[in-house]
């Protein structure tokens, strides 16, 4: 973007709990796991962090954890130095959400050389550099391409018939969940026949995707929707609609299913967006490492769910949770 | 020696309308749906935030210093208006208030820091900006605050002239600011301790406290612009306006504001912000790659300022 | 001095004044009275501790040690703004105005007239005008930012800023040091009225006859102490200069005397300008022959420094062209190209364009001859830096605590010998100096004079704009008069009087031209005299030194 | 008033060291894993990238310049790199050496716009930051490019030390970079421009020159820098190093470099880097959140350079 200059340091967090007393990594004492995540700014992965949080602090007593994230989607160099400074920190294992399905692979491959059990969550990494590489990293994610599809189908049966006309904002293009995602738009569009008139990448951002955004639909003024590979970056086609003076007519579909993108759609300002459970995404992968650490044979790929919200499934979750509190509430009433 | 200040900064007005009339023209035949009332309009709106920092950051460099904290103290405010609103139910004046006299207790840090110790502002301000924006995740919870209606009133279009009152305001304190910075004596002052502070002592007035002003100023202006912002998204955003300190900092110096101090002027400052805001908007109809616009983009920031160059030669290089 | 000033008790009264730099002591125990009503001159060589005796009195550094008292009560100022609450206002050495501000915002910086902070424009312009009239600067423009004046001009500024406010106790820090002797004269005026209305007057001064002249006691320092306090009554020159350099006068004459007359030395041109214009330089041609001294003259505002900045490139000439050593140059695009010709040029503000303030001395005197004596493969002769530093240190007698110490930490003086020093460290064939001694004492100065001497004997040609006459008339083989930025007259040694050089100083535009060719009085038509015999002279190459102005016909075409 | 430079810089040295002994000190208490050579080791293989950075830079604020286009410049050259071995089968020696030319270029290119016509430095750089972004991804398709094996060695970690080639380098430079700074006439002269342009150019000394030289040299530090991180990353990434600019000078500054000009020191720099380089692994190191790493960022930035200036108390504000 203009001028855009990104702030100076990484951001990340990290568990509660304080470091181990003395115990020093690796010598019998309880196992280190370091989640290396990609923007913090993106809510997708503070819902990560969180749910990883909360697990550890559930199991304190089976690993410490030490969380960090990057200062936005992409910076390559700031997440290859945070495995090596995990690596050095001495964990026993890493989790990560690679930003670059292909760049990684070489700082992966020294950590395992260097004794470290590593899982790939969120975004696959690149197979054939791994084939290169000659290591093995087991993969925990969603098919995103299958969530992407369902989003679009979706789409498509809200705008019912017609020869309507749609944008693609895709994520970073070297990232395997970012392609993914893509495909399972165009698969969606072409089965309902609708035309996608312009795909260009938003690198995940929700700034860039209101520039890309903006200059699509001034570019083809007949867009009808934007279907957006994650919801940071559908939040940015949102405002760029607004700025457009086209809110409601253009319809906008997200990807991760974040606060801020429940609220819009709930106000009926975005239309829907997929559900990959992030929050159980990160738990899965520690689990799976876990379980390696532990000795257990290494499972292999874990695919996690899915799932498609919308306006209906909020208003939906929403009755299931006054009930549960009526019941409960009831309950309470029926207690002396 | 530079030529007399008035007729330079004339001839500059002059030098960057120009340029600014060029760059209208030339994105008008580049994409037909550029010159409309509806592109002026959406531009018009868009200007707010980055003209408040501006004239806030004009001050600030006339004095010699420099201010990086504007993005995060911009968020900072933007949070504080947000989570009273939001979970503590104030009312809007009443959040308001609170959150420019946060803007302004952080620039009053800033300023008497840098004075105070002898600090650099760089230094100074480059902490502010981590500082603030880590105290504004954790006023957040790094979550983005959703408050719509009573915030988005001042960001709407109205009148006839479909400007919005962020506009109109944006516009008054660029004139106010000019006023004060030529007819008042804060601001020749301000010139002068930034043209020559020792002088300033030597003639028996002190220079810190017009030092510390500027960077307060500096500070108030962030919260206004945060505002502008809110209102616009009808969103805090925690992350929002990142890097948007080097953006500001650029229309000044496309304005003609000297980065060593003692020269500058609001009204230059705001031209800065017009070209650097029409250029946004125009590349973003034009039907080019995301590269080639960063390309021009590039090339159109020079070649303004190279435009002015040419017709006066300005004076030291910063 | 009014008889009851004498007996008076003293208005300011300092007691072991002391100042210290880390470890050395610049101002040792000094106590001083000065009577309302008196103009107290201070005396000393350069380094010696006025300024710093001047800044404590006006609040802007505080002294280590030592006391004073205004009108009898304590008085221990903390910052310029209690000095000036007490009735103590200065005019220090160094210029201290704000380039970008107007000249109207800088006579009444402390003080713009304004109404609840807006400025009151039209009251500032006024009152502006007023004070400008009043201190002899009608011709300057309230308006025009300070920057665009020339030196003198801004000095004028500063004083008439300071006259302007009333006060007790006025000091002043060598305010004549860049006026010519009229501009000096209406000073006078103005400080004898201020003393006469009971005003106590600080006078720093190295010109020791203005001393003499304005003068009703002097007090002498040496090496930051105290030597002595006297009635200027009954003091000559002479014995100023004993007592500042503690030494016991020498019987001979003190006045510095060329060695050199005329006639001597190599013969042909090394500097030749023709018909060189810029900005308020006119048409102005000269020639200097190898061995000798030029000097320049005029009031404030001439274009003295504008001719020699034409000249070296420093400005662009607009019309014109130069002859170095006989090869035509054209006009010089940048000064880099004056020094490769053999050209040197000592500038007039040793603060904005002549010193590195902020780099120790070494570096300084070194700036300009790098790559021609200090480099080896590109690297840096630290030794021979080090020997030229001591050299010139010694030769100049620069006072300094060694050549490590910042240039701007030296004493205005001693800042001047080093602007000067870099240049004959370098070497050149021409030699132009605008004010070269500004600020510098009796014997530096005579030392510079023989500097300039030697330069002549060994056939380089020195050009010197002063505002200095004496200094002219004791250097300089010729003396060239410039007005409005015309030459308006050129005298030879033996040839000059005072008057006459006043005359050309006055002498300018159609009308000036004409009372000078028309030879309408008396010393008119001295200057068209000897104008005629040097532009003749100049013609056949017989002149030591000649200037002609080819601005006449062209003048009287109008 | 300052102290003599060398002494100055020797305290300062003094101040920065004894700050960056007390972090080291702190995150080892914090974290019992940060003092261990593996530590050490990581933070050194990272050093390179804002070492080089930091020495370029410190020449261009010495002239009174600033560049503000590094970390698009470090991008250009690792994908002109990347593009001649991926894609043309280059020989890494003469791609790199291409890929120097190409930084050296982009160095001239700034330094003689801003000086030719009187451009600020931070305009022409600035445009220079999007211009050369925007070439890199025209160059990469917005791909990063995987080069693997060839280039890693020059990041690997070798010998009993544990230190890569381009940790060695990047020292080596700083010597290199210190001696010309203070030993050698162009040095010299870089400072004297940065002082006083004008009484340089009344020297009969051609300033420009050498402020273009400090730019050039800027352009070089970029390509090396964008080879140590392309052989870290073993891939040129196109995105990388935005915003890396505000690190380096930030180095520069910590390091007790001036942005008025004329005042710095290339070991300074380093510390500089040193400083910055540590907080950032030890803090990601100790179990803090997010928020709390950029409030203690921001601090420990303003603590370490109040150190200094408690010690010495340092010229002009800048
Ligand atoms: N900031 C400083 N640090 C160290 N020494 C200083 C500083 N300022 C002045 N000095 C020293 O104090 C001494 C006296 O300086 P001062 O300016 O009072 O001399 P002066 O009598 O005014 O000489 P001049 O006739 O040249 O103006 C000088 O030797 C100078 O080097
Ligand atoms: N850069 C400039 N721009 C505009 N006017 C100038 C400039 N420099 C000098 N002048 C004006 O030109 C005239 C000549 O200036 P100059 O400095 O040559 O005077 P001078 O004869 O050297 O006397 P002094 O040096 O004592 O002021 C002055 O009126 C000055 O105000
Ligand atoms: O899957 C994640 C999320 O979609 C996030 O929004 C961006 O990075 C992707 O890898
Ligand atoms: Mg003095
Ligand atoms: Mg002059």
């Amino acid at each position: 973007g203009l001028l855009a200059a990104a702030p100076l340091w990484s951001s990340g967090c990290s568990s509660g709990t304080d470091a181990p007393d003395g115990e020093a990594a690796g010598d019998g004492g309880k196992p280190r796991v370091a989640l290396i995540m990609k923007s913090l700014a993106n809510e997708f992965f503070a819902t990560m962090a969180e749910g990883a949080e909360t697990h550890q602090a559930a199991h304190a007593d089976q690993y410490d954890l030490i969380v960090n994230g990057i200062k936005d989607e992409r910076d390559l160099s700031r997440q290859v130095a945070l495995v090596e400074e995990m690596v050095a920190a001495g964990v026993d294992a890493i989790v990560i959400a690679p930003a670059d399905s292909k760049a990684l692979v070489p700082a992966l491959r020294r950590a395992e050389q260097a004794g470290v059990t590593v899982v790939n969550i969120d975004n696959r990494l690149d197979a054939e550099i791994l084939r290169q590489d000659g290591v093995t990293i087991p993969f925990v994610g969603p098919d995103n391409a299958a969530g992407a599809e369902r989003a679009g189908a979706y789409l498509a049966e809200t705008l019912g018939k017609g020869d309507w006309q749609v944008g693609v904002l895709e994520g970073v293009r070297t990232s395997e969940n970012a392609r993914a995602r893509k495909a399972g738009f165009e698969a969606a569009m072409a089965d309902a026949g609708i035309e996608i008139v312009d795909s260009q990448s938003a690198e995940w951002e929700m700034s860039r995707a209101s520039t890309v955004a903006a200059s699509m639909l001034s570019e083809h003024p007949e867009i009808d929707a934007l279907l957006a590979a994650n919801d940071s970056m559908a939040l940015g086609a949102l405002s760029a609609v607004k700025s457009a003076g086209r809110e409601g007519e253009v319809l906008i579909v997200g990807f991760d299913n974040i606060g801020a993108v429940r609220e819009a759609i709930r106000d009926g300002k975005i239309l829907a967006t997929v559900d990959q459970h992030g929050d159980e995404l990160a738990v899965f992968g520690i689990e799976a490492a876990l379980r390696e650490l532990a000795g257990e044979p290494a499972a292999g790929d874990v695919e996690t769910a899915v799932d498609l919200v919308t306006a209906e499934t909020i208003a939906a979750e929403a009755k299931t949770a006054e009930a549960k509190s009526a019941e409960a509430e009831a309950a309470d009433g029926e207690a002396p | 020696m530079t030529a007399p200040h008035l007729s330079r900064s004339l001839i500059q007005y002059g030098g960057l309308s120009a340029a600014l009339l060029a760059m209208v023209a030339a994105f008008s035949l580049g994409s037909e749906n550029f010159f409309q009332t509806s592109t002026l309009i959406s531009i018009a709106n868009q200007i707010p935030e980055l003209t408040f920092l501006a004239v806030g950051m004009t001050f600030v460099l006339i004095v010699r210093g420099i201010d990086l904290s504007v993005g995060s103290l911009l968020a900072l405010s933007a949070a504080t208006l947000g989570v009273l609103m939001a979970r503590h139910g104030w009312p809007l004046p009443a959040a308001l208030a609170a959150a420019a006299a946060v803007g302004a207790l952080c620039g009053v840090a800033n300023g008497a820091l840098s004075v105070g110790f002898g600090i650099p502002s760089f230094i100074v301000t480059l902490g502010m900006l981590e500082v603030a924006r880590g105290v504004t995740k954790k006023l957040t919870d790094s979550q983005s605050v959703y408050l719509g209606g009573p915030v988005e009133a001042f960001g709407e279009p109205l009148g006839a002239l479909r400007v919005s009152p962020a506009f109109l305001t944006a516009a008054l304190t660029v004139a106010i600011g000019q006023f004060v910075l030529t007819r008042t004596v804060f601001g020749r002052y301000c010139t002068a301790v930034g043209t020559n502070e020792e002088a300033v002592r030597m003639s028996g007035v002190r220079p810190a406290p017009y030092f510390v002003a500027a960077f307060a100023l500096s500070g108030v202006m962030c919260s206004l612009a945060g505002f502008a912002q809110t209102s616009r998204l009808s969103t805090v955003d925690p992350n929002g306006a990142v890097g948007i300190e080097l953006s500001a900092i650029a229309a000044c110096v496309i304005g003609g504001t000297s980065l060593m101090g003692g020269r500058g002027s609001v009204v230059g400052s705001f031209l800065g912000v017009l070209v650097i805001q029409v250029m946004q908007t125009g590349l973003a109809q034009m039907g080019v790659s995301d590269a080639d616009k960063q390309i021009v983009t590039g090339l159109v920031i020079v070649a303004a300022v190279l435009f002015d160059a040419l017709r006066v030669r300005l004076g030291p290089r910063s | 001095m009014t008889a009851d000033a004498a007996d008076a008790p003293p208005l300011l009264a300092a007691r072991g004044l002391t100042k210290r730099y880390g470890t050395v002591t610049v101002l040792d125990g000094v106590s001083v009275d000065v009577r309302g009503g008196e103009v107290h001159a201070l005396l000393g060589a350069n380094g010696a501790g006025k300024s710093t005796l001047c800044k404590i009195l006006s609040g802007l550094t505080p002294a280590s040690a030592g006391s004073a008292t205004l009108g009898g009560a304590a008085y221990a100022p903390a910052s310029k703004r209690e000095a000036e609450a007490a009735g103590v206002e200065i005019v220090q050495q160094e210029l201290n105005l704000i380039g970008t501000l107007s000249v109207a915002e800088n006579l009444l910086f402390a003080r713009l007239p304004n109404r609840l902070g807006a400025l009151r424009v039209g009251r500032l312009h006024a009152e502006a005008r007023g004070i400008l009239d009043r201190f002899g600067l009608p011709g300057v423009d309230p308006r025009a930012p300070v920057s665009s004046l020339g030196v003198g001009r801004q000095q004028m500024v500063e004083i008439a800023a300071a006259l302007a406010r009333d006060c007790r106790v006025l000091i002043l820090d060598e305010p004549t040091a860049a006026l010519s002797d009229t501009e000096a004269g209406q000073l006078f005026g103005h400080l004898r009225d201020l003393r006469d209305r009971g005003v106590a007057v600080v006078y720093i001064s190295h010109r020791l006859d203005e001393v003499k002249e304005l003068a009703d006691r002097v007090t002498v320092l040496r090496d930051g102490r105290h030597v002595v306090t006297r009635d200027t009554a009954g003091l000559s020159t002479d014995d100023m200069v004993a007592l500042m350099s503690g030494e016991e006068r020498d019987g001979g004459p003190s006045a510095f005397r060329s060695h050199r007359r005329e006639g001597d030395g190599a013969k042909d041109v090394a500097l030749r300008v023709r018909g060189l214009c810029r900005g308020p330089v006119r048409d102005v041609s000269l020639e200097v022959r190898r061995g000798e001294r030029l000097g320049v003259t005029g009031l404030v505002g001439a274009g003295r420094t504008e001719l020699l900045r034409a000249i070296f490139g420093a400005d662009r000439a607009t019309a014109g062209a130069v002859e170095v050593g006989g090869v035509p140059r054209g006009r010089f695009r940048h000064p880099r190209a004056a020094v490769a010709a053999g050209l040197a040029m000592v500038t007039e503000d040793r603060k904005s364009d002549g010193l590195l303030l902020a780099q120790p001395v070494s570096v300084n005197v070194t700036l300009c001859s790098l790559w021609a004596k200090f480099c080896q493969f590109g690297l840096l002769r630290g030794a021979a830096e080090r020997r030229a530093t001591a050299g010139l240190i010694a030769d100049l007698d620069v006072r300094c605590h060694g050549p490590d110490q910042l240039a701007g930490q030296l004493s205005g003086g001693n800042q001047q010998k080093v602007a000067v020093g870099k240049w004959l460290v370098r070497g050149a064939d021409v030699l132009l100096f605008d004010e070269p001694t500004r600020g510098i004492d009796v014997a530096a100065r005579r030392r510079i004079y023989r500097l300039l001497d030697a330069l002549a004997a060994d056939g380089k040609a020195c050009v010197i704009v002063s505002s200095d006459l004496e200094e002219l008339f004791e250097t300089c083989d010729a003396i060239a008069v410039l007005c409005d930025g015309r030459l308006t007259g050129t005298f030879r040694r033996g040839e000059w009087t005072r008057e006459k050089i006043l005359q050309a100083s006055f002498d300018s535009g159609p009308d000036g031209r004409r009372s000078c060719s028309a030879a309408s009085h008396a010393a008119a038509s001295h200057a068209a005299a000897s104008h005629a015999a040097a532009s003749h002279a100049a013609a056949s190459h017989a002149a030591p030194a000649a200037a002609t102005s080819d601005a006449a016909p062209a003048d009287r075409r109008v």
